[in-house]
């Protein structure tokens, strides 16, 4: 476990003269010094612009780019390495769908199935997307407990749904959903399915092929690895029929002012150059997982989650916010009577990181009457000495306001 | 007038050294605050801070302006307190022309989180606006 | 000049045994040592997620990103800083426009005028955009100099062209083009013009004020900096009309399931988490572009062009691709007889990178008749003793193939 | 038959340790394959390459295959040549099972850039394609 957190240098620096406590990793994570120097060596000796290029350096880094997409796709257990897209990052790769799919598969009168626990990314698209179109976004309830209630599915499938797009785990409260039953019913029904796996990926083993979804989306900074890069999984049958959604370089076949034809997957969906410097970082990123295990991650975590519902709830006072059966990643929670922008800025104090505020997530808010939450997000190297650290932050809290 | 109070606060600040004494400070100050009617709370009187609400109101009396304010979170309330403590019953033209060094001076902007002083900043613009609109009129 | 080059590590490396000459700059050009770090130093020390967060290490990276922001404003000269939208590329913003600007502005029947000097990303987007509309793409003639023949202009501009867009420099060609006098013409009848300025902002002080260019677009990869951040510079009017692009993240003011209301300038056109490291490696870029200046290294690289072309002509059996009067960046060229990728694959061997065929402006290539060229791309870094190494290349490709 | 021409190739290649003379024999190779009729050179004959357009057709003649092939870049041709040499006059059964291994040991993959070595790979499977199509029509 040392050893583990020795590898990332942040974890090493101070905030307001206390030791950083980061516990904000559902909003990035923080990046071990292999993916750091990844981008750096990169720059340092492979830099150059990729695909057309018959110099040794730019059929190099072609190489790297290449190799990582192959990656991708055994991490993601993908069919074809060209069902890998590389995005900017999750809210590209569902604004991609969004327009090429919506484009060529969905016109007015037809609908769109989203979640009540969603992120802005997996909601503003689609709203976008049915304005443009003519259709009409359904949304599928969740309790008191933030779980799905699935059981309604039945009534919200029909025909007119074209596509449904689900989080795999929700960030503003953990919960994990049930997205294989999801996945199988609306395939019953022939519907394609997009799993927002921002959330997932580097928690839980994901295996495209087993879950069958249609698409998956993920960020790279969230996994370890570097900002301004994301993956569009997608199935070939669809990703072929798609029509591009960004025009430009690398994406075509022939241009002429009269015509022009694009090239084939992947790279029918990556106009411009592409960011080889973060693809490259988000390869070692991706061996940092294999390295460490995803499951001695999942087990990690899950521990962590557990400690510090249980020391808030011994604190008192303290309100859970989400209480599903499966929970991943993050603990949302209010202090009661307490807003949760005042509890963030005493904990900031203690050096700690925590989100505050609706996380990107305001219908679930809403749901709940509440401004926002605290929430407290955990990656593989966190400590439950961190947590006690959360805890004395709380407890001051509590003194100062209440 | 406005001076006098600015210094008086510039003073009571620099007796804590510690952030926790400010932000007690600001808390209790939050506390204070005079309560703005619950029809004031009206979208015109509201400023969007990035993750708390503050509704600013202000009516003219005698030459003076007075006024009140509310927010769900208790520092930006108490942010907003300090401010009213400084510019309340004061004349438009008196807050049109305030010295606003005392801001620098309270090291409000380092200690609170940039988020924060931003919150600051949009309130003392729209403390400076009802005192433009309240000039124009009389 | 030694000590500026020493900057670049890449510099000192080698290719198949022999120095790295990289003259393919027009690609993308290579990092100075400060570039890199700034980036691994904002992953070692400030990583963070931006703009919601109260913790500190969230507000420094976002005053990091922010501050980045301003110093894009000076660099270009924009009124507001609110006026700057960080994309991921040259080829993302003009998309952007594409969509946003032609969904508010364009319909059936009207008309985007471009080029025939453009690079496929300052085409492509528009013909799409033109399908979606219904409108026409129409094209400016350029003559056997590769120089725009402005005086079409006239024929051309009418009160159905809806918007410009043209190369400030052609990458293809190097040609300058008078923009300012064709922004000038446009704005005369009241049409906007956007300018893909890719080539330029590396090489020539780009003053978006005094050129009264609507929009402004180029690639951080292009000017010293990292891969995957680029600049979107549109005029406050413009930006604020148009409809957001994509949807999500940091570009929403709030969200409900009934209805979505977005962010103010620039976050609007923001979606999703921002590539804060990239951005803040940009911010280097500019640092360090402004610590060499443009005008060193405009004059360094004119006399390399100049010396490139002389050394070329005096070879013999050489052909250069583009004359036009005013020339910044490149020396495109042929060796007679001979296939540009078969030069290319020689000269290669010589360490020497330059970049051969289409260059992403087919058709351009199809005007002159030719597969593709020979491209030789200028950055500040390079020597004349680099271009004596291509001149030996270029002796011995025409050894081998004539 | 196939084996005895590309040992022969290895041998020869073996002989070159300077990558210049690998590319000057494959110039010098160029020049010596089939040239194709300009009719042949159609959308169905041409292998895309990177930045060459390389034309390969096919005709069957008492149960072996004759290839002819053209491209506009030479060292595209030349390529094209060393593969022709290989499987010219061959049947398809003999295409079919031929051993590509002598691919790897000319260290043409690694000699030539990986678009060249894309390119190699793609008219390979050309050639293979047309001994299937002519397979399946006897
Ligand atoms: C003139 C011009 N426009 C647009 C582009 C596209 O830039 P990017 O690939 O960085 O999006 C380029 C570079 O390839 C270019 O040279
Ligand atoms: C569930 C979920 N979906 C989508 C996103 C958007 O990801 P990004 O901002 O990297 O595009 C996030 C992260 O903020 C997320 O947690």
């Amino acid at each position: 476990m040392h050893s583990l957190r020795s590898q990332f240098p942040i974890l090493k620096t101070s905030v307001h003269n206390k030791p950083l406590v980061y516990l904000d990793n559902a909003a990035t994570n923080q990046k071990p010094l292999r993916v750091i120097n990844a981008i750096s060596n990169y720059y340092i000796q492979q830099n150059s612009n990729i695909h057309r290029g018959v110099h040794a350096l730019s059929q190099q880094a072609t190489e790297s780019y290449e190799h990582v997409r192959e990656q991708v796709k055994t991490f993601i257990n993908a069919k074809h390495s060209h069902e890998i897209i590389f995005t900017r990052g999750t809210t590209e790769a569902i604004n991609l769908v969004a327009y090429s799919f919506c484009k060529k598969y969905v016109s007015s009168g037809d609908e769109i199935l989203i979640s009540a626990l969603e992120h802005h990314s997996n909601i503003v698209p689609w709203q976008m997307a049915c304005e443009e179109r003519g259709a009409t976004l359904k949304v599928l309830p969740m309790n008191l407990n933030g779980e799905l209630m699935t059981e309604a599915l039945p009534q919200l499938l029909s025909n007119k749904v074209k596509l449904v797009a689900i989080a795999h785990i929700s960030n503003a409260l953990g919960t994990v959903n049930p997205i294989k039953k999801m996945i199988d019913a609306a395939h019953h029904l022939g519907i394609p399915v997009l799993i927002d796996g921002a959330q997932a990926v580097a928690h839980t083993k994901v295996d495209v092929q087993a879950l069958d979804c249609d698409f998956y989306c993920f960020s790279g900074h969230k996994m370890y690895g570097p900002m301004g890069i994301g993956v569009l999984y997608g199935k070939e049958q669809w990703l072929e029929t798609m029509p591009p959604y960004q025009g430009g370089g690398e994406m075509i076949d022939e241009v002429t002012f009269k015509k022009t034809t694009y090239n084939v997957l992947p790279f029918k969906f990556e106009a411009g150059t592409p960011n080889v410097g973060d693809v490259i970082g988000l390869g070692e990123a991706l061996r940092f997982i294999s390295d460490t295990g995803i499951s001695t991650i999942a087990e990690t975590e899950e521990a962590l989650i557990r400690y510090c519902e249980e020391q808030l709830l011994a604190e008192g006072g303290i309100t859970l916010v989400g209480t599903p059966e499966k929970k991943s990643g993050v603990v949302s929670f209010l202090i009661d009577n307490v807003h949760p922008y005042d509890a963030g800025t005493i904990i900031d104090r203690f050096g700690v990181a925590v989100r505050t505020g609706h996380h990107c997530a305001q219908p679930v808010m809403d749901f709940f009457g509440i401004p926002g939450t605290i929430r407290a997000s955990f990656a593989v190297y966190n400590t439950k000495a961190e947590i006690d650290v959360l805890i004395k932050a709380v407890q001051q809290v509590k003194t100062m306001f209440c | 007038m406005i001076k006098e109070k600015t210094d008086q606060l510039v003073n009571e600040f620099s007796l804590f050294d510690e952030w926790m004494d400010k932000y007690t400070y600001l808390i209790e100050l939050g506390k204070t605050v005079p309560p703005i009617d619950e029809d004031k709370k009206k979208e015109e009187n509201l400023i969007k801070g990035c993750q708390s609400r503050v509704w600013l109101d202000a009516t003219l009396a005698e030459g003076k302006i007075h006024f009140t304010a509310d927010s769900d979170a208790i520092i930006t309330k108490g942010i907003a307190a300090l401010l009213i403590r400084v510019f309340n019953h004061e004349t438009p033209e008196a807050i049109l022309e305030a010295d606003l060094s005392f801001l620098d001076t309270l090291g409000l902007k380092e200690h609170l989180s940039p988020t924060r002083s931003n919150g600051l900043l949009s309130m003392v613009k729209q403390i400076k606006f009802y005192a433009m609109a309240f000039q124009a009129k009389s």
